[in-house]
């Protein structure tokens, strides 16, 4: 299943967030999504998954999911979004329960997504007991859990700190590697959108526009072999964004 | 998932199926709607006064609504309107000051010392959850039929929320902000002043907010001791008299009392707290 | 002038108070008086013992005994006294209790009661009946309601079985057809109903202040019995004095509607504040059984005999 | 500072003056101490006895702790304390009860739907504020001066707070756990059951605080209706009578009551709150 | 000045949190602290600054400050500590006025401090209106105001995005270069300790322990110029900390 962005744009009341944009997520991809501050990039998001809806354009689905997929869109939030009152265990089960999914089917799938995740000692903790690495791996865990045709991250590494960001980073690349997911990831930390993109889909600033799409052709698990390379294109980015990002950062807040 | 090496599509897009994303978002956002609550009021409104005119509503059992306003009109005309709430602002505006005033010193206190928080938590804890109507007796005994004891009942009745409200107030500042005043070496007092006072504002008029409603709701109860004019020795005199009509009113009067009250502490935060996101 | 201040009510039986203020009775025997209203009876007994008054009528009540056992207030003349002939308090009942057979006092045996709170005149008249007829209050069911308003409101819907009432709101019932007499506390025997009091540190230290009052006050209950009392001998002087009442109670109606109700309230008030000291201790005894007043009091530490001849 | 172009040091340490740095921090974290608040209360107790015994606090004002201890015991032995206690906790418990349910019910409501909302909140906010004991009148009409006005009474005053309490619970449900429970394709009402319920369990919680203190405040206002038993109808007896060690034991007797009321609340909170971090 | 940390350790009630740490902060030079999350950084801030004790060892200032210094050891923290309900001018005047400057006095100063920290166009906004970035600058024109010996910084971009990092860091260097401060600088973030730090103290996790101390010797202006060399550096921190870190991510919070 790909996705198709159609021409989207979008206002909130008078503010215009989004102008046109047009990409398409192809299966099997990781695709990035930077931008500077407040361009629409978790806007852009919930329209993928189908939370919101656009003012203009649409979000296609190309071809079926897969059937064994219960939630082809599934979400990865930057605040993990665990339920603190249920368990790793109960937190995964929450999205399984209502596909009627209980018992020992459930506790197969768990077990597995938490064996997948690393977690394995960790299904009875709850959530405040846990690092927030750990809890963005619960967070992952529970989204393979429903099989998703598609991930959808906004800043998924933005709330932990650099070490752990580090860790994950690795992880992500490792079940790529293993599973090959397709993904829209935002984030707008380049250092991400170069490790873990396939493809850098590149934001201006609010209303946000397509301003490039840059292809990384280098292999996910040879990246930090070649980096020089990334580095050459990290700075492309970063001259792509810079004066983009100090605008957006002088500006005042509702004044 | 699609089991590729590589990151590419296995369907051409022509051949595949074509729909939008399911839209599944939405809900759960409940507003305060500027349309319902009028539409809402007029409607009980008139419920209530047919059901009076035609008799579904024994007017023993509630007045119909024009009734507690010829009631109340009559209030106006005959000039005691004025009378009441005079009498009945005067008592509340003492005894809130006066409650305030002292629940601020001693909130203060309990906000930072460790010896006064002893003392003043356990002890606010014990007496704040007392009837003030069950004081009323002694009240009378310590503070007269006079004013005083009535300013007493809402000086009493506005001191406990509002020692409770600033020490919370002053727990919740932001230690963060305490600590970068140590970190420049500003002084307690300056500390206290520039830091935790502002930062505990928003706590105080959310506690001035309960305290002024508990105060109105304690006037009934003070103007139970032995007061001539005042909304709750009215309203007491209505129910006295069985007089529906002017039991309603009197109530209504003090509802509007309170929405107004809430008002102004609703303008003064706006006012005083521009600087909160 | 000595200046004092007396509690009242605006009550038609506190008219000697406004009687003697009006006419100047007071001012004639130099006393500087202010006149201090309350809603209801027991604050005032308070306001003596909290040195807010120093003069007040009120009915024997469980706080008043209480506020005497503590040295604060003494009885120094009697008021409103239940006697044959003159109104008086009216036992009434609601109209079902009436159509189920409750026509006599006898008959409350066994049902429901209304009055203010217990310790109240309410609730001694009850214990009256009761004991005039040969059972306790504990026979009956008592609804202590807080407010006269209450009561008859409970009455009216049949909530309570009975209950009494002054005279002027039992015909006002009972002519309304919502509810029905079955009897007066009159009929019950003696009973000092009100009674003039102050605080014991007048008694003791200003005796002279006090006999002066109650000379003024004697003169204000004398000349209200004289032309309320039968008020057919001189129409004119009683159309006078309703006009002196109505500049103080029910000043909220016009006087016609006022007059009916005032003349009706014509009670009996003992002559030169004469005190019944046999019917208060008879109280005094029953509240005691009752727990309604402290053990420890004595009718020497209620009554100071020294301002007003005593009967019986 | 140092202008120099090399990050070195001028100083040799051992010709430098050299001092530990100054020591700025501590301070703004006033304790509940264990210690602090038996000690007031004993030497507050010890004074007031003191002062009853000595003269200083006449009876009339104030009875001595002893005096009023012993009122209490005179009930415990009499063995109507029981029959006072029984009276009032039915009442407190059908009513908070009765409030909690119906409050849970439009909270709820008002919580999630914008129509509801619309209605309720403003009609919530004119009648919370009305004091209930200007309204026995209208519940002696309405329910009778039985059992139920008491209830009834009670339920009044903890109804508006839970609906209030309830509605703000579910506002402040964090709405990213709402969005993740939609992007999972939960359902409408796996959501409210799953999401919203135990999100705003904490608010619920504090809320059943509040109610069950003004439950026991409307205590008082409730028996003054025509009760025989009841701690408020006892309390009431002893302001009428002047019987100052009664109405102190009363009142202490409604102190312990809110006092544990507040303390099983407490352990519920810890028991079910646990997951908070 | 200089300061000295002799023989710190110290322990909230049993745990210990930090364990014989002994190192010197020169005049004039950016120090690195970096560690795994939880292993006493902050706390180890604390006790440079004078707003905690140690249980052992103590903190010694080598030398006076200079005379001009108003508050010779100054903070300047992640979470900005500006006062929300003062404009940017009443968050710098509110650290002069206890030392009795205002009017012209602190005019002037504050001037300066904006000016040199880019803020002169927003000295009458308010915090809220600023983004996270400008806040940051606010906080540390702040610090300057008072003239300090030793700014003490803890994580001061890590409440930032990656983009709004960047800028600031290149603000922090050029800052350095105009006006050679002495700072201690926390982090967890091993970019920001190569970029910046003359030297980089290495803790261990809880009970933190020095593992080791790098020095870097290329001088700030020429890092950029050399990002091999830096990722070099960053490379051998990364693989001291590794599985420390990965070991302080697994650890069940107060289970
Ligand atoms: N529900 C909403 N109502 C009104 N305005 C909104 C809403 N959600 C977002 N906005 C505005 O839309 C713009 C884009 O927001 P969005 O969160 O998509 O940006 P972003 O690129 O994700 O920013 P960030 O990098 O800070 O996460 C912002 O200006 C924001 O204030
Ligand atoms: N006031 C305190 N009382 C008790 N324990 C504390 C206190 N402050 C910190 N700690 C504990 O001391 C340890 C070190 O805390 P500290 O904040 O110094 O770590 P850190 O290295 O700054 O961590 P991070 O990278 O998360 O900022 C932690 O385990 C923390 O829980
Ligand atoms: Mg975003
Ligand atoms: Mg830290």
């Amino acid at each position: 299943m790909d996705l198709k962005l159609d021409g989207i744009s979008h206002a909130y009341d008078a503010t215009r967030v989004l102008n046109n944009i047009d990409f398409t997520i192809k299966a099997g991809q990781i695709i990035c999504i930077i931008g500077p501050s407040g361009c629409g990039k978790s806007t852009l998001l919930r329209f993928i998954g189908g939370l919101e809806r656009p003012t203009e354009g649409q979000v296609l689905q190309i071809g079926d999911p897969p059937a064994e997929s219960l939630n082809p869109l599934t979400y990865i939030f930057q605040d993990f979004a665990l339920l603190p009152w249920r368990t790793v265990r109960g937190n995964i089960s929450l999205v399984l329960e209502d596909h009627g999914i209980r018992g020992t089917e459930a506790d197969t799938i768990i077990n597995d997504v938490l064996a997948r995740t690393k977690l394995s000692d960790f299904g009875a903790a709850l959530p405040k007991q846990l690092s927030g690495g750990m809890k963005q791996r619960v967070a992952i865990a529970r989204a393979l859990a429903v099989k998703p045709a598609c991930l959808l991250m906004d800043e998924p590494l933005s709330a932990l700190d650099s070490q752990t960001r580090e860790l994950l980073m690795d992880d992500l690349v490792d079940l790529w590697l293993k599973e090959k997911y397709t993904a829209c990831y935002v984030t707008h930390n380049l250092n991400e959108a170069v490790r873990l993109g396939h493809r850098v889909v590149v934001l201006s600033r609010r209303p946000g526009q397509v301003r490039d799409i840059v292809d990384i052709d280098i292999p996910l698990e040879d990246r930090l072999k070649h980096p020089a390379l990334l580095q050459e294109k990290q700075d492309y980015l970063w001259n792509l964004m810079r004066e983009e990002a100090r605008a957006a950062d002088l500006e005042l807040l509702d004044a | 998932m699609p089991d590729l090496d590589t990151p590419t599509t296995v369907q051409t897009p022509s051949a595949a199926a074509v729909k939008p994303v399911p839209y599944r978002g939405g809900g759960f956002a409940p507003r305060p709607s500027r349309l319902v609550a009028p539409i809402f009021f007029v409607l009980l409104f008139s419920l209530w006064e047919a059901g009076s005119r035609f008799g579904w509503i024994s007017p023993i059992v509630l007045p119909a609504p024009s009734e507690a306003f010829q009631a109340f009109m009559d209030l106006v005309n005959s000039g005691q309107l004025v009378l009441h709430l005079e009498a009945s602002l005067m008592r509340l505006a003492l005894g809130w000051v006066g409650g305030t005033v002292l629940g601020l010193a001693v909130g203060l206190a309990a906000g930072l010392f460790t010896l006064a928080r002893g003392g003043i938590v356990p002890f606010v804890a014990a007496f704040f959850p007392i009837p003030k109507i069950a004081l009323l007796p002694v009240f009378i005994i310590w503070f007269g039929i006079g004013e005083e004891s009535k300013v007493a009942t809402i000086l009493f009745g506005t001191f406990f929320p509002t020692v409770i409200a600033v020490y919370g107030g002053v727990d919740n500042v932001d230690r963060g902000l305490i600590r970068m005043g140590q970190s420049f070496n500003l002084g307690w007092w300056s500390i206290v002043r520039k830091i935790i006072l502002p930062g505990a504002l928003p706590a105080l008029l959310s506690g001035f907010r309960i305290s002024a409603s508990i105060a109105i709701i304690l006037l009934v109860a003070a103007e139970m001791i032995g007061a001539e004019y005042g909304i709750g020795a009215y309203i007491l005199l209505a129910g006295n008299l069985m007089a529906m009509d002017q039991l309603v009113a009197g109530v209504a009067i003090l509802s509007l009392l309170g929405l107004s009250v809430s008002w102004l502490i609703g303008r003064a935060e706006k006012i005083f707290l521009r600087w909160r996101a | 002038d000595d200046k004092i201040t007396i509690g009242a009510l605006r009550f038609t039986s506190h008219a000697p108070s406004f009687i003697a203020y009006e006419k100047g009775y007071f001012k004639e025997e130099g006393l500087d008086v202010e006149l201090k209203f309350f809603q209801a009876a027991q604050p005032v007994a308070v306001a003596i013992a909290s040195g807010d008054i120093d003069f007040g009528v009120t009915a024997m009540t469980g706080g008043f005994f209480s506020l005497a056992d503590k040295g604060a207030v003494k009885v120094i003349g009697g008021m409103m006294a239940e006697k044959q002939g003159f109104p008086g308090n009216v036992i009434l009942a609601s109209n079902a209790a009436y159509d189920a057979g409750l026509t006599t006092p006898a008959d409350l045996k066994g049902k429901s009661w209304a009055m203010t709170q217990q310790g109240s005149s309410f609730h001694y008249m009850a214990g009256l009946i009761a004991e005039k007829n040969g059972f306790t209050t504990a026979d009956m069911q008592l609804k202590a309601l807080q407010k006269v308003g209450a009561m008859i409101g409970a009455l009216k819907s049949g909530q309570v079985d009975a209950m009494a009432i002054v005279p002027h709101i039992a015909a006002g019932l009972v002519k309304g057809g919502a509810a029905k007499e079955i009897g007066r506390v009159q009929n019950l025997g003696d009973y000092q109903v009100t009674t003039i009091f102050t605080s014991t540190r007048n008694t003791e230290e200003k005796q002279d202040m006090v006999k002066r009052f109650m000379r003024a006050y004697s003169k204000g209950i004398a000349d209200y019995l004289a032309v309320m009392g039968d008020q057919k001998k001189d129409p004119a002087a009683t159309e006078a004095m309703v006009d002196l009442i109505h500049k103080y109670v029910y000043t909220d109606r016009p006087r016609e509607k006022a007059a009916p109700s005032i003349k009706a309230g014509a009670v009996y008030l003992s002559e030169g504040a004469a005190l019944n000291t046999k019917d208060i201790a008879a109280q005094l005894a029953w509240f005691q059984k009752n727990n309604l007043a402290p053990a420890s009091l004595t009718l020497e530490k209620l009554v100071d005999t020294n301002f007003a001849d005593t009967t019986n």
